[in-house]
C-alpha cells in the first residue's frame, strides 16, 4: 500500500524538506520574484544574483509542502556556481522530466539528487508543486537578463 | 441518387437513440431542427454517464485519486476542443453556451483599458444577419460606453451587403463582430476578407462561429478571427458548455470577465491578482461533464471528418432545395445555391403561417422550427414577421427531406390553398 | 452507535454508483470532499440519460414534440428546484454556477440606475469568511463603480465578528454579501439577524448558499436574503448548472446581465427591450439536460428530507470532531460545537504539510482536500496558508470517519512524527 | 393521423382567421397597447375604448397565426358591449381553460366560440398563440380603470 507513496516520497526529498539547502534570502541580487500555486497558495519568494554570466547565488524563502520545499532546496544546489545557459539546460532536463508523467529515466549526471523527483512525474496534481521554485527562478532570470540586454541597448 | 453523402447512413443513424424513438400515433421522428440543437451520439452520452458514475470529483483543486482522473479528463477535453479548431490549448476557453462566449468579449472589452477599450467615439460593427446572441451584447457594449453599433446590411438574395464597406469599417471601428454561417439565411459569409480589412484598421475581429463548426471544417489560424464562439449543443455535446477560443497575446490583455474560484492568482480582501489564460476567464466550477461529453463529440465528428460532414450537408441541403422548389407557394430566404451556403433553409408559404406549417409537420412527426429564430433583424430586413425553417445534420436522409416535402404538400391542402 | 444517522446508510449508498468503485491498490473509496463537489445518485445520472436518449431538443422556442417534451422537463425542474427553496417558479434563475449568480448579482448591481445602483461613495460589505467566489464579484464592482469594499472580521473560533456591525453597516452600505454556511471553517452565520440589520439602512442582502443548500432546509422567504446563490453540483446534481433566486420586485428593476437569445422581448438593429424574469436573466441556450439532472437532485434530497440530511450531517460532524481531536498535533479550524457548524471540517497538523496528509490519505482511498479552498483570506486570518479538509456528506458513514482518523495516524507516522 | 390536428384547428378557428371580427385599429379608444410574442414575433397593437362602466369597443391590428387571430377575432365578439367586470369574468375562464391542459369541458354559455380553443389547451406550445390577444386586452383595461381612478384621486 505505502509503495506507491514511497515512490514519491523519496528519503532524498524528505531528506531536503527537513534541512532545507541555502534557504533564507540574501542581499545580493539583481531580480526577485514571488510565484504561487494559485490551488493551494504555497508560494516562494527567490532571488537570483547572476554575475558574468554565471548563476551566483539563488536565495529564497519559501512556504508549503515537502515536494516543494525540497525541490527549491535541490534547485538551488545544482545551479549555484553553473554559467547560465548550462543552469537553463537543467532546468530544461527536469522540466521534461516532471512532464513526462514517469516514462523517462532521469539522468544523475545531469539532475544529481533530482533524480528523486521522477516519481512525483506520476502523481499529476504534485508536479506543479515540484516545479514553483524552478518556474521562479527561470522567471526571475529572465528578468535579469532582459533589463542586461537593454541597459546595453542604451548604452550603446 | 443523391452523390456526397456520407457513406452508410443508415449505420450512422443507429448510433443517435433518439432517432429511433417513434412520436405520437407511432409515427418516426423526422428531425429537421439541428440548426435549433443536434442529436447526441451514444458515445457523448456514455462519456458522461461513465464519469459521472466513475470519475466524478471536481477539478484542479482536488488532489486525491479522482481528482486527478477528472481534472485529467476535462483537461483532456480542452485539447480535444483545440485540436478540432487547431489551436493551442490555453487559448481555449470554457464558457456555458456561445452567447456567454460573445458577451465575455463585448463586456471584457468595454472593461479594457488602453488601446482594446471601446469608448465613447469609437465603433462596433455587425450585421443585419446576427443572432440575437451576437447582436444584444454590442448594443449593451455600446450603450454602457457610448460607443456606436453599425452594421451590415444585406442583399436582396440574403448574402451580406459589402458596397459600403469602407464607410463601416474605418480607423473609428474597434470591434467586428459577425457570424461565420447564418442560422435563419443559410449564407456562409467571407469572414476572412473582411477580417482583412478589419484588421487593416486595427480593429478586433469577433466571429460567431455556432452555425460554423457543427459544419465546417473550422481552422481558427486561417479563419481570419481574433475571437471565435461556438456551442456545445450545436455539435453534438451537451448543453452547458460553450467555446470560446482567442489569440493568446489578445486574451492576456483582456480584463477577467467573471470573479471568483479558480480565476485567480491570489486572494487578498483588499485586492486580488488573476490566473494566466485560459483559468482567468473561467469563475467557478467549470462544467466538468459538459466538457467530457463535449471532447467525445468533437471526438466523434473528427473520426467522420468535418470535410465529409460538410458534404454531406451540402448534398442534403441542395436536394431540399430542389424540393422545396417544388412546392407552389414557397419562397426560400437566403442563397439558393446549395455549395454557397449552411444547411439551414428558411421558407415562407403564401397564405399559412410558419407556426402553422410546423404544426401540421408535427402531426406527421417533423420537427422543423417557427419563428423569427432570433434573428429578428434578419426577419425584417425581407419583410416576414417570422418563417419555417429545416435544418438538416450528418444524420439527415433524403428520405426525410422526401418526408418534409410531402409534409408541405399536405399542409396546403389542409388549409385549402388549392 | 452515533445517533441521528440516515436510517439504511447502507441501502442509500447504493443509489451512488461512484461509492461502490474501487481505487489503486483494490481500495475502496472513501469520499470525504462532498463540499467541494457532491457525488451523484443514479436517478440524476438516469434523467440526464432519459433526456439525452428520448427528449432531447432545445427549449422555448421549439413547438414540435421534442420540443415541448423537452420545455415541459426544463420547466419543471424550474418548479422542483423552486419548491425545494420555497419560491415562486418566476423567481428561480438557471446560471451555469454560483460563481456565476453571484457575478450576475454583482454586475446588474453595478449597471441598475436609480436607487439600486452601487456608486461613488456607496459601500459594500462581506466576511472575511467567503468563497473567493463571494469577494471577486465585489471588489470588480466596487473597483469598476468607485465604491468601497469592507468587511466583517473573524473570531478566533471562526465566528463572524459582529461587534463593530454598527460602524459597518451604515446608512452607506448598499450591499451585503455574506455565506451561510462557510466552505472552510463550518460555521453557520446568523444570516436573518444581519440581513435584519442591513434591510433597516436599506441595504440589498446577498446569500452564498452554495454551502446552505445541500446540508440545511433552505427557505427563502424566512432567509432574510434579497438574492440568493447555490449551485448544481454540490447539491447532488450535475455541474454546468447554478441557481440564482431573487425577490421578484427587485429581479424586476434589475437590468439585464448577458444579451442573447431568449432574454429578449424584441430586437431591432437599433435597441432591444428585454423578456419578463426569469427569462431576463437566462441568455441563449439554457443548461437544459442540466436542469433535468438538477431537478431529479432536489427530488432526491427532499424525499430523505432536508431536515433528516442535516441530522445526518450533524451527527457525523460530531462523530468526526470526537475522532480529529484524539490526533496529536490536530488543530481544528472552525466552530468545535457540531451542532453550530456544517460539515466541512478544516484542520492542521503540526509538522506536515496539507498536501502531503491529502497525499498520504489518498494511498489509502481517503479523499479529502488540502490547499486554501478557494478561501484565502480566511486562512490567512488564521494566520495559515493552507489546510486540509474533510468534508461529509449524506452518504457519509461513522466507519468513513474511523479510515480518515487512522489514516491521519499513520500519516504521522510516516512523516516520523512521534 | 390528422384526427389531433383537427381538435386544434376546429372549423370555427379557421373560419375567424379567415374572417376575423373587428379587426383594424379604429379612433376611439383609452388605452393602446403592443404585445409580443418573444419566440416567435407575433405581435397585436389593441385599443379599448371604456365607457361607463362597459366595453364599449376593442379594435386591433394583429400579426401572427391561425390560433393568435381567431382568438383575437373572439375575444373582440366576446367582451365589446359587455361590463367591464362581465368581461373580466370571461376573460378569467378563458385563461384556466388554456391553462387546463385539456382536463376542462369548456362551457359554452360564457365562451360561445371561445369553446373552440379548447383543443388548443392540449397544445402547450400553442396556447401563449391564443393567449397573446386576451392579455394585450386586460393589460390595456387595467391601464384605463387606474387612470381613471387616479384622475378621482386627484379630482377629489
Ligand atoms: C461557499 C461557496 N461559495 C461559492 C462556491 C462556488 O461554487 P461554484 O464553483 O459551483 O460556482 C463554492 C464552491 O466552490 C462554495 O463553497
Ligand atoms: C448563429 C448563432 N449564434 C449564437 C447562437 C447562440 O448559441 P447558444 O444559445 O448556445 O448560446 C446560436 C444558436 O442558438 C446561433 O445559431
Amino acid at each position: 500500500m505505502s509503495t506507491d507513496l514511497d515512490t514519491l516520497y523519496q528519503e532524498i526529498i524528505l531528506d531536503h524538506y527537513k534541512n532545507p539547502h541555502n534557504k533564507g534570502l540574501r542581499d545580493e541580487f539583481e531580480a526577485e520574484v514571488h510565484h504561487v500555486n494559485p490551488t493551494c497558495g504555497d508560494e516562494i519568494t527567490l532571488r537570483v544574483h547572476l554575475v558574468d554570466g554565471q548563476v551566483k547565488d539563488v536565495s529564497y524563502d519559501a512556504r508549503g509542502c515537502s515536494i516543494s520545499q525540497a525541490s527549491a532546496s535541490v534547485l538551488t544546489e545544482l545551479v549555484i556556481g553553473m554559467p547560465i545557459d548550462e543552469a537553463m539546460a537543467i532546468h530544461e532536463n527536469f522540466l521534461t522530466l516532471m512532464q513526462s508523467k514517469g516514462t523517462i529515466e532521469p539522468d544523475e549526471d545531469v539532475l544529481e539528487d533530482g533524480i528523486a523527483f521522477a516519481g512525483v512525474a506520476k502523481f499529476p496534481a504534485r508536479v506543479k508543486c515540484a516545479l514553483l521554485s524552478w518556474m521562479a527562478w527561470k522567471d526571475a532570470t529572465a528578468q535579469v537578463l532582459e533589463s542586461n540586454s537593454l541597459e546595453k541597448e542604451t548604452a550603446r | 441518387m443523391v452523390g456526397g453523402l456520407l457513406p452508410e447512413l443508415g449505420v450512422l443513424r443507429k448510433d443517435f437513440p433518439i432517432l429511433s424513438r417513434t412520436l405520437a400515433g407511432g409515427l418516426p421522428l423526422v428531425y429537421l431542427d439541428s440548426a435549433n440543437t443536434s442529436q447526441k451520439p451514444q458515445c457523448v452520452i456514455d462519456a458522461m454517464v461513465d464519469h459521472l458514475e466513475r470519475h466524478n470529483a471536481n477539478v484542479a483543486r482536488a488532489m486525491h485519486q479522482l481528482g486527478a482522473e477528472s481534472s485529467e479528463a476535462f483537461e483532456a477535453a480542452r485539447d480535444k476542443v483545440a485540436a478540432f479548431i487547431n489551436a493551442p490549448r490555453d487559448e481555449v476557453i470554457f464558457t456555458k453556451n456561445a452567447s456567454e462566449a460573445l458577451n465575455l468579449a463585448a463586456n471584457t472589452l468595454a472593461w479594457a483599458r488602453g488601446p482594446l477599450q471601446v469608448g465613447e467615439g469609437d465603433e462596433v460593427v455587425i450585421t443585419e444577419m446576427e443572432h440575437h446572441s451576437n447582436i444584444v451584447p454590442w448594443q449593451l457594449l455600446t450603450q454602457r460606453t457610448g460607443a456606436t453599433l453599425r452594421w451590415f446590411g444585406l442583399t436582396d438574395d440574403g448574402q451580406l451587403d459589402l458596397t459600403n464597406i469602407d464607410e463601416l469599417i474605418t480607423e473609428r471601428t474597434k470591434v467586428v463582430a459577425l457570424t461565420w454561417v447564418s442560422n435563419m439565411l443559410g449564407t456562409i459569409n467571407p469572414v476572412a476578407e473582411i477580417a482583412r480589412r478589419a484588421h487593416e484598421v486595427g480593429a478586433i475581429v469577433v466571429v460567431d462561429a455556432s452555425q460554423a463548426a457543427p459544419q465546417l471544417p473550422v481552422d481558427v489560424t486561417t479563419s481570419g478571427a481574433d475571437l471565435l464562439a461556438f456551442t456545445g449543443h450545436k455539435v453534438v455535446g451537451p448543453t452547458g458548455i460553450g467555446v470560446l477560443w482567442g489569440k493568446r497575446e489578445l486574451l492576456e490583455q483582456l480584463p477577467p470577465f467573471l470573479g471568483g474560484g479558480e480565476m485567480i492568482a491570489t486572494v487578498e480582501m483588499e485586492r486580488s491578482t488573476y490566473a494566466g489564460i485560459p483559468h482567468k476567464f473561467e469563475a467557478g466550477t467549470p462544467p466538468i461533464v459538459e466538457a467530457v461529453g463535449l471532447g467525445a463529440a468533437v471526438d466523434y465528428l473528427s473520426h467522420i471528418g468535418m470535410d465529409a460532414i460538410h458534404a454531406h450537408e451540402q448534398a442534403i441541403t441542395a436536394y431540399a432545395l430542389e424540393g422545396l422548389a417544388t412546392v407552389p407557394g414557397l419562397t426560400v430566404l437566403g442563397p439558393l445555391d446549395a455549395t454557397q451556403r449552411g444547411g439551414a433553409i428558411s421558407f415562407e408559404i403564401d397564405g399559412v403561417h410558419p407556426h402553422d406549417v410546423a404544426q401540421v409537420l408535427d402531426s406527421r412527426g417533423i420537427a422543423v422550427r417557427a419563428g423569427h429564430h432570433c434573428a429578428k433583424p434578419a426577419h425584417k430586413r425581407f419583410g416576414v414577421q417570422s418563417s419555417t425553417r429545416m435544418s438538416s445534420y450528418l444524420y439527415t436522409t433524403p428520405a426525410e427531406i422526401d418526408a418534409l416535402v410531402d409534409g408541405l404538400e399536405y399542409t396546403r391542402s389542409y388549409f385549402k390553398l388549392g
